[in-house]
């Protein structure tokens, strides 16, 4: 039976299309992902279900169970959020209400479609808690939001929509700001939610590998309109569209191995760093040879920036050293060491245009007129000689990132560390960037640092790779021996976690992670060797520090 | 939270102390000597040179300011004829002007400062509170235009045109209301309030505007806030929405400026003060300082000092209640 | 009930001091009540207040105009006996005189209240004392020497004698000052003491509140047979003060509720009421009018150039316009524009002068010719005045003479100095100014104290405390003085003094701008409210809200 | 470009700009303008008024006088209102300029210094903004000699007292402006602190502390007002509106042209100026933080 027929849905906020003849449909119980890029109209389409556009133009059909929600009542409408569609989103840190107790919140919900009384709502409240694995509910019921870390908001959030038993859950990109551990437990969640209940899941994401193993259908979305549609084993594993093939090229592949010989250029030993009471580097040890791509990879917080940033001497460690070619980095910055960093939009003075943003470590180091040399760097990465007098908002993210590129090449420095050079752009622009800076490492024989939580693009870039966990390194090694064999349990974790964009692979993780989820409670203390449960929760940082925001001084706020 | 209040009674100390050396220090470098206005007419140099060391005024200043401090942690005695006269704990000194103790001066002055503050701070939170959020929930869409308009003109009006378009209608062209004239609560509660309409007007004039305009950015704020979208989205009630979430925000950032403009207001109602001739603690100071009357003067900043450093503290407390992110360090 | 039927106006024959007691006098004052106690006040006469609660040995002739400006005896039975050419005064006290305790006041009161007065602590009051007493200006006040005076003898508890260093006519004015009240020795409190100073006359304290509130009800020792300059007809008394003098003409003009019991004894009216004096207008029946004898003068000092040129004094003398400096005063209901420097009344000598006749509004040509017979052209000069206006020698002023001196081509530079500090630079030859705003008001119906300190020479005081601004020592002018102070008998003062000033007016040694007048508003229900020859306001002791 | 065409779009702003722009000309050509008048802001008339009424004007506005002349002195009030635009915004103006010049200086130093350096220049700034500066501007000016020039010492003090909002923004810009990625790319090529303030740091500032600048400027001129209201500020002959409000006072009922003249005018320009201030922070920053308080 069909729980929701989309028709002909078209989308405008002024002058813009943001959906353009969508149509499509979901059997109750069933799971349909919604995939395409970022600006494709996917939230749209979302928030449209519930009637949730202020200002918008809508025109085509919604039909939710025999109900057009296009052209409903306020009154309708509202009978309908919650009880029988429910919303999960995107940002879990501030989709919910900051002064109100996540219990209550629930139970809010719960009392206004049902008319409970105010016990038998807490109580539901603790029940889909319990449902959705928040440990201790009853006492976490009481917590307020920013008592939570990422992963146990989102789970919230999941048991709100939860709460009322909706037939449909749509589900906006519920894990792009989680990491991937956290992400595949959340993911997990759904499905077990969607098995549990009976309910139809809309997933929404840009990613594949989200969509891949919990969804039967999928389609494809771009420019507002659907590209490509149909069962999810097929779409992602024999696409017929051009773009859904794009899509699924761009993802990183494993690139094959490098000897190298290079001695150690930059020596860290025994580096750590404390923040006040918390400690984001701990007692870290590593080379980086010469001319090699070395791969950091860990989990938000891990400290990777941490570690970065005292690498290129932006922060000086609290104990240990670091030396690059045997002098302490402190009096070695400049023109031996360059970064790259993660945000083009911050990377860039906007102020400034990005010839005079380029020329800067060049004139620091005494070069006057740098203006012809800038110009050919712009063309060996991508751009025009005249892009020397635009200003960074006048280039897409993409764009910039070149120049952020080329302003860590411009002093011919020995060694570039990249924190998260990619992670922001869209996946087929990072496929581009990614391509760009191997072609550029090969051509000047640079020695690389590569920092990232992606698993999948480090494959595809590094030599040898560091794995970190909690400040400390978890595991070192080359590249396919960390990825084949890992030895240490985060790093299984990790790869375990990571989304794949193959159907059918997706399912097979998930049914592994299960089993071993189903040992670990069984035996109640986690096996040691797989360690999923284990570290599970404690990845989430459930009882890690949740927001915290500055102390008032004499007259704050203004 | 007891570690807090200890640090921040701590600061404060400092603070008030170091106000007090800056204030005496001022008072000092200044070529003034409160002693010739006390002597009086025809006052000779040999009798100023009396009347000074009956004033305690020919120690050094550093000695004078050690005088102070202590007896203002432990009182002190001051020679007054046939006999002493000693000024309990709290001393703030003796006023050369008046002769009597400036924390009796001060007690006096307070209630009618207060109540011009209390009462202005009402009339404003009601108004400003009123209008933003009118004007935030975009019901009306004149109501909109007209808040605009008067927040616009509540940043231009300075206090005392306010004050003295106020009397000019009111006073003299309608005689609906009497010339202001302070009578006590405890007196008379109605003519009270009729003789501080006209101040709470003024004030709240321009107080009311900000309020307007901070209520109704945090309402339009919160409501654009993600997790009022989620609320939406589970079918909650609009007015609900904006009683629980959306004033809730707005509230945050209102009640710590309550509490900071209610000290502001008691220590800058000089121009209010002296344009409505009501005897307050800002009028005392005017005349003080033109009288080079330098203990009630010290006094007037310490008590004003004192005010504000605990109305921070308050309006950190009432933070922290408010919003339950913030945690007291 | 008051004799004059339905009419509300105050006539005197109408009135009936045996008639007029009760009901509840507002008094709605602008400055406070600083001070209540009779040693630190600085009257003339005896106050309008203080005059309520402190008989002296003298007081003021409550009557109006030339009548009023005598002194007439208070506690003491006559104006005082002088001997050894006015060196030595001898007074009786009445029989019939209480402390508002019922405790008979003693001479030994009164010489304590004088000894009082010379203490540090407290300090305030007018320094004819001080000077005048044998051995008297070291006396540390009884608290320090409590052997007392010895130039002030106490024979029996009736009589007090006090011997003078030189002659002084002048006595029975000065006794109508507070410290010439009596003070119990064992009520003495010393600073505190102002919070209930003991009354010997007609009121006493209920409740003060310094510059705030003063409450006076009637002292039951009083008694009318025993006084009878003070009518004493309200039965209570409520002084609120710190109004502001805009505020307390509003409300005396609408008389609304208890304001019409109202009057006040230092907000003369301003140009708000002013406009609504038309003559026959019912607020024209509202007012008094007189003459405080004090007037406003630009001091020279002689000693420094360009002002030691007698030129340049005659030039600004006739530059000068007096109906600018009347207008910046408020008028000239409460300013007349002075060519002398005494103000005209008959008390004090006043002879009509005019050495350099240029109208009111002056005569800049003139001035520009005497400049430019002197050989001096572009004259820039600087004027010393008050930061504030509150005593009529402030800004305002300064800015009309400012103009005035700029029509006859001299540049004048303001030099505003701190009212508080003013007299302080103003009264040290050292640091004075060329030219200085400055007023001088009477502190007794005399010309006396009008001319002394400021012409006599030996008065210039190097120290501090200074009048003589001009620093003019003619010993023929000092030996007159010394003259006229023995005389006794003050018609024959007063011509002399009158004489004086006409003869040091050719001078120009001070430029005389205006004198005071004074304009008071009263309540609808006042009456009797006529202003006495001495002070030239009501007297709070004579008037009546009955 | 477009920032300057949606300012042109925003009709209250153009009023307001139109308004203040004619105020400053007013301002700079005063001279001119009273020698138009024939008038200048110090001459007497007391042939204009009525003595026996206290000097109230014995016309109103005239050929000769064309907003009639000031009660009590005759003076022109036409030139005493076009001198006085030029104290209330000369005074504004310069104080504006040292508050930036301090209030910028302390905010980057605070930003960009170490923690302690951090502290103490933020406790201070929170001091200043706290504490009710009327008091001190008004004991600062009352002991101040009488012959120091008033208009500048009022400058100094209103700036003196008044740089903790500038330095506050400045000090929150120059946090955030300091994560980003640029200034620690400056820093990795090898720039020194000096280096990253000028280059970095100070350009990011313009905009939001320019912004907060705009709302200052009204509030610099309402404190000016309210000091000379109270006498303790621009001392007479020369003209400050708040100084003729405060000797109006005396002449409500008798001369209301006297109270409505300086009141309308200041209420006009400080209207005038909060409209500018208003739409350029509209369109610098439509979404910026409450800055007006
Ligand atoms: N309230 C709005 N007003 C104006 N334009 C809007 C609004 N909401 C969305 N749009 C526009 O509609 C288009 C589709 O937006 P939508 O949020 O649906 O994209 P998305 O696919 O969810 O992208 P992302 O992956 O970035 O979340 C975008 O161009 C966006 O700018
Ligand atoms: N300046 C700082 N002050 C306080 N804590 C900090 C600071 N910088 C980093 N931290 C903390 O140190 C830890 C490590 O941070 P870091 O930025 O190095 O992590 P990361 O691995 O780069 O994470 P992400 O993937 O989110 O970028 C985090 O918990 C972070 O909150
Ligand atoms: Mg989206
Ligand atoms: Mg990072």
């Amino acid at each position: 039976m069909t729980l929701l027929s989309v028709r002909d849905l078209r989308i405008g906020f002024g002058n813009t299309q943001a959906v353009d003849g969508l149509s499509f449909d979901l059997e109750a119980g069933g799971a349909l992902g919604i995939v395409g890029e970022s600006g494709s109209g996917k939230s749209a389409t979302a928030l449209a279900l519930l009637g949730l556009h202020g200002e918008a133009r809508i025109e085509g059909s919604i039909d939710f169970d025999g109900l057009e929600l296009t052209g409903a009542s306020e009154d309708q409408l509202r009978a309908i959020r919650g009880a029988g569609i429910a919303m999960v989103f995107q940002e879990p840190l501030t989709a919910l209400s900051p002064f109100h107790r996540v219990g209550d919140q629930i139970a809010e919900v719960y009392r206004l479609h049902t008319g409970a009384t105010r016990k038998a709502a807490r109580e539901r409240a603790v029940e889909v808690l319990r449902q959705v694995h928040i440990a201790d509910p009853e006492r976490r019921a009481r917590a307020y939001p920013h008592e939570f870390s990422g992963g146990m908001r989102q789970r919230a959030l999941i048991a709100m929509a939860l709460a009322c038993n909706p037939r449909l859950i749509v589900a906006d990109e519920p894990t792009t700001a989680l990491d991937v551990t956290v992400q595949a437990q959340i993911l997990d969640l759904l499905d077990e939610v969607r098995t549990a209940t009976g309910a139809a899941l809309l997933l929404i994401s840009h990613d594949l590998g989200v969509v891949a193993g919990s969804t039967d259908d999928v389609i494809v979305m771009r420019r507002g309109a659907v590209v490509e549609a149909g069962a999810t084993d097929q779409v992602l594993v024999t696409p017929r569209a051009a773009y859904t093939k794009d899509l699924l090229a761009a993802v990183p592949k494993p690139s094959p191995a490098r000897v190298i010989q290079g001695g150690p250029l930059l020596r860290v030993s025994g580096v750590s760093k404390r923040f006040r009471k918390f400690t984001a580097v701990d007692d870290v040890t590593l080379d980086v040879r010469e001319g090699e791509t070395l791969g950091i990879v860990g989990e938000s917080g891990a400290g990777k920036t941490t570690l970065s940033r005292m690498m290129v001497g932006l922060i000086p460690p609290d104990r240990g050293s670091i030396t690059l070619a045997g002098a302490d980095i402190a009096r070695r910055r400049g023109r031996s060491v360059q970064m790259v960093f993660q945000d083009p939009m911050s990377s860039l003075n906007p102020r400034r245009t990005v010839g005079e943003s380029i020329a800067d470590p060049l004139r620091l180091i005494g070069e006057p007129a740098p203006r012809v040399k800038i110009e050919a760097l712009l063309v060996r990465v991508g751009l025009a000689p005249s892009h020397y007098d635009s200003y960074p908002h006048q280039l897409s993210g993409g764009m910039r990132q070149r120049v952020g590129i080329a302003r860590a090449l411009a002093p011919s420095p020995r060694l570039i560390v990249c924190d998260e050079p990619v992670s922001s752009l869209d996946v087929t622009t990072q496929a581009q960037v990614l391509a760009l800076l191997e072609d550029i490492r090969l051509e000047r024989e640079l020695t690389m640092v590569f920092v990232t939580h992606d698993l999948a693009v480090l494959r595809q870039i590094a030599d040898r790779v560091v794995v970190m966990h909690d400040g400390a390194v978890a595991e070192v090694g080359d590249v396919a021996a960390v990825y084949d064999q890992p030895q240490h349990a985060y790093t299984k974790e990790l790869l375990a976690a990571i989304p794949v964009a193959d159907p059918i692979e997706a399912r097979r993780r998930r049914a592994l992670r299960r089993v071993e989820l189903a040992g670990a409670g069984l035996s109640g203390s986690g096996l040691a060797g797989a360690g999923l449960a284990g570290t599970g929760l404690a990845g989430t940082g459930l009882d890690g520090a949740g927001l915290d925001p500055e102390p008032l001084g004499a007259t704050q706020p203004e | 939270m007891t570690g807090y209040l200890l640090r921040r009674v701590g600061g404060a100390i400092v603070v008030l102390l170091g106000l007090s050396i800056i204030v005496y220090a001022l008072f000092y470098l200044a070529p003034k000597d409160p002693a010739i206005l006390t002597c009086g007419k025809g006052c000779t140099p040999d009798r100023l040179a009396d009347v000074r060391a009956a004033m305690g005024l020919d120690a050094s200043p550093p000695a004078q300011y050690w005088e102070f401090l202590r007896g203002l942690f432990l009182g002190r005695d001051f020679p007054a004829g046939p006999d002493v006269r000693h000024c309990p704990a709290p001393c703030l000194g003796y006023s050369f002007e008046t002769d009597q103790p400036v924390t009796k001066l001060l007690a006096d002055r307070l209630p009618v400062s207060a109540s011009l503050a209390i009462g202005a701070e009402i009339l404003s939170l009601a108004v400003g509170i009123g209008a933003g959020l009118l004007s935030g929930l975009r019901r009306f869409r004149i109501l909109d235009r007209i808040v605009n308009g008067l927040i616009l003109a509540g940043y231009a009006v300075p206090v005392f045109l306010v004050g003295l378009f106020l009397l000019l209608l009111f006073c003299v062209r309608l005689q609906w209301l009497p010339f202001p004239t302070y009578v006590p609560f405890t007196t008379d509660p109605a003519a009270w309030a009729e003789n501080l309409i006209l101040p709470w007007i003024a004030l709240a004039v321009i107080q009311s505007a900000a309020y307007a305009r901070l209520t109704r950015a945090g309402v339009q704020e919160s409501l654009a806030e993600d997790h009022v979208r989620t609320a939406r989205a589970y079918g909650i009630p609009e007015g609900r929405i904006v009683r629980t979430r959306a004033l809730r925000g707005a509230l945050v950032p209102l009640v710590t400026l309550t509490a900071i403009d209610l000290a502001a207001i008691m220590a800058s109602a000089v121009l209010t003060e002296t344009m409505f001739g009501l005897p307050g603690v800002g009028q005392l100071l005017v005349g003080a300082v033109n009288q080079i009357d330098l203990p009630v003067v010290v006094g007037v900043t310490l008590l004003t000092g004192f005010l504000v450093v605990v109305a921070n503290a308050v309006a950190d407390l009432l933070y922290a209640a408010v919003d339950p992110r913030v945690q007291l360090r | 009930a008051c004799q004059g039927g339905g009419d509300t106006g105050t006539t005197t024959t109408a009135f009936d001091p045996a008639t007029c007691q009760g009901g509840t006098l507002s008094v709605l004052n602008q400055g406070g009540i600083t001070h209540l106690d009779p040693a630190r006040l600085y009257t003339s006469g005896g106050g309008n207040i203080p005059s309520l609660l402190f008989r002296t040995l003298t007081t003021r002739n409550r009557l109006e105009g030339e009548a009023g400006t005598k002194p007439a005896p208070d506690l003491a039975t006559d104006l005082g006996t002088p001997s050894d050419g006015a060196k030595t005064w001898k007074y009786t006290l009445r029989d019939d005189i209480f402390f508002e305790d019922g405790t008979p006041i003693t001479s030994a009161d009164v010489k304590y209240g004088i000894e009082r007065s010379f203490a540090p602590e407290l300090p305030g009051g007018a320094p004819y004392l001080r000077d005048w007493l044998v051995d008297a200006a070291a006396y540390p006040g009884p608290y320090k020497a409590p052997d007392g005076l010895r130039s002030i003898e106490t024979p029996d508890t009736k009589t007090i004698i006090f011997k003078l260093s030189k002659p002084e006519g002048d006595f029975p004015f000065l006794a109508t000052a507070t410290q010439f009240a009596p003070v119990p020795k064992a009520k003495d409190k010393g600073a505190d003491y102002e919070a209930h100073p003991v009354s010997s006359g007609p009121y006493m304290v209920e409740k003060y509140e310094p510059k705030k509130t003063l409450t006076l009800v009637r002292n039951p020792h009083w008694s009318k047979a025993a006084d009878t300059l003070r009518y004493a007809c309200p039965d209570r008394i409520e002084v609120t003060s710190g109004l502001d003098a805009a505020v307390i003409n509003q409300r005396l003009t609408s008389g609304a509720g208890q304001d019409a019991n109202a009057v006040t004894t230092d907000a003369v009216v301003g140009p708000e009421q002013l406009a609504q004096l038309g003559s026959g207008s019912e607020l024209d029946k509202r007012v008094a009018r007189g003459e405080f004898p004090s007037t406003t003068y630009l001091a020279f000092n002689t000693k420094k150039a360009p002002f030691d040129n007698p030129k340049v004094r005659e030039a600004l003398s006739y530059a000068i316009n007096r109906t600018s400096v009347v207008n910046a005063l408020g008028g000239s209901a409460v300013a007349g524009p002075s060519t002398t420097f005494l103000p005209p009344q008959k008390a004090l000598g006043y002879q009509a002068y005019d050495y350099f006749p240029a109208g009111d509004n002056g005569d800049p040509a003139k001035a520009k010719e005497v400049l430019a017979a002197a050989g001096l052209t572009n004259l820039t000069i600087e004027l010393a005045h008050e930061n504030d206006d509150s005593e009529g020698i402030g800004p305002k002023v300064a800015a009309a003479i400012q103009d005035a001196f700029k029509q006859a081509g001299v540049t004048v530079t303001l030099n505003a100095i701190d009212t508080a500090t003013y007299r302080d630079v103003t009264g040290k030859p050292a640091t004075q100014p060329g030219l200085s705003l400055a007023t001088w008001g009477a502190d007794w119906p005399s010309g006396g104290p009008f001319l002394i300190p400021i012409f006599d020479g030996r008065q210039i005081i190097t120290a501090g405390g200074n009048f003589n601004q001009s620093q003019y020592n003619d010993p023929a002018v000092n030996a007159e003085i010394d003259a006229i102070q023995a005389l006794t008998d003050p018609a024959e003062a007063q011509a002399r003094w009158g004489a004086l000033d006409a003869k040091l007016g050719k001078l120009a040694l001070v430029l005389p701008l205006t004198h005071e007048k004074d304009v008071y508003l009263y309540g609808k229900n006042v009456k009797n409210a006529v202003p006495d020859g001495w002070r030239g306001t009501y007297d709070l002791a004579r008037i009546s809200v009955k | 470009m477009t920032l300057f065409r949606r300012l042109l779009d925003d009709r209250a702003f153009l009023a307001g700009a139109v308004i203040a722009g004619v105020m400053v000309l007013v301002a700079l050509f005063a001279p001119l303008l009273t020698a138009l008048a024939g008038q200048d802001p110090t001459t007497f008339h007391p042939e204009l008024l009525d003595s026996a009424r206290g000097g109230v004007p014995l016309h109103g506005i005239t050929a000769d006088h064309w907003l009639g002349v000031e009660p009590g002195t005759g003076r022109d009030l036409f030139a005493r209102v076009v001198y006085g635009a030029r104290v209330s915004l000369g005074v504004a103006v310069s104080a504006l300029a040292l508050q930036l010049l301090i209030g910028v200086g302390i905010g980057v130093a605070a930003g960009l210094g170490g923690r302690y350096t951090d502290a103490v220049l933020s406790r201070l700034t929170d001091l200043t903004l706290a504490f009710p500066l009327l008091v001190l501007a008004i004991a600062l000016l009352a002991i101040v000699p009488q012959s120091w020039p008033r208009p500048a010492l009022l400058a100094v003090v209103i700036a003196l007292l008044g740089w903790g909002g500038t330095a506050r923004i400045a000090r929150g810009e120059t946090l955030s402006l300091k994560t980003r990625d640029y200034v620690s790319a400056a820093r990795v090529s090898g720039a020194g602190t000096l280096l990253v303030a000028r280059r970095e740091i100070l350009p990011g500032l313009a905009a939001p502390v320019l912004t907060y600048a705009a709302l200052i400027l009204p509030s610099n001129m309402i404190t000016e007002a309210g000091l000379s209201f109270l006498g303790v500020g621009v001392r007479p002959p020369t003209p400050s509106w708040g100084q003729m409000l405060s000797s109006a006072t005396t002449w409500f009922r008798a001369d209301p042209m006297y109270v409505f003249v300086p009141g309308a005018l200041l209420f006009v320009t400080l209207l005038a100026f909060v409209l500018v201030a208003n739409g350029v922070r509209r369109v610098v920053d439509p979404r910026q933080r409450e800055v007006l308080r």
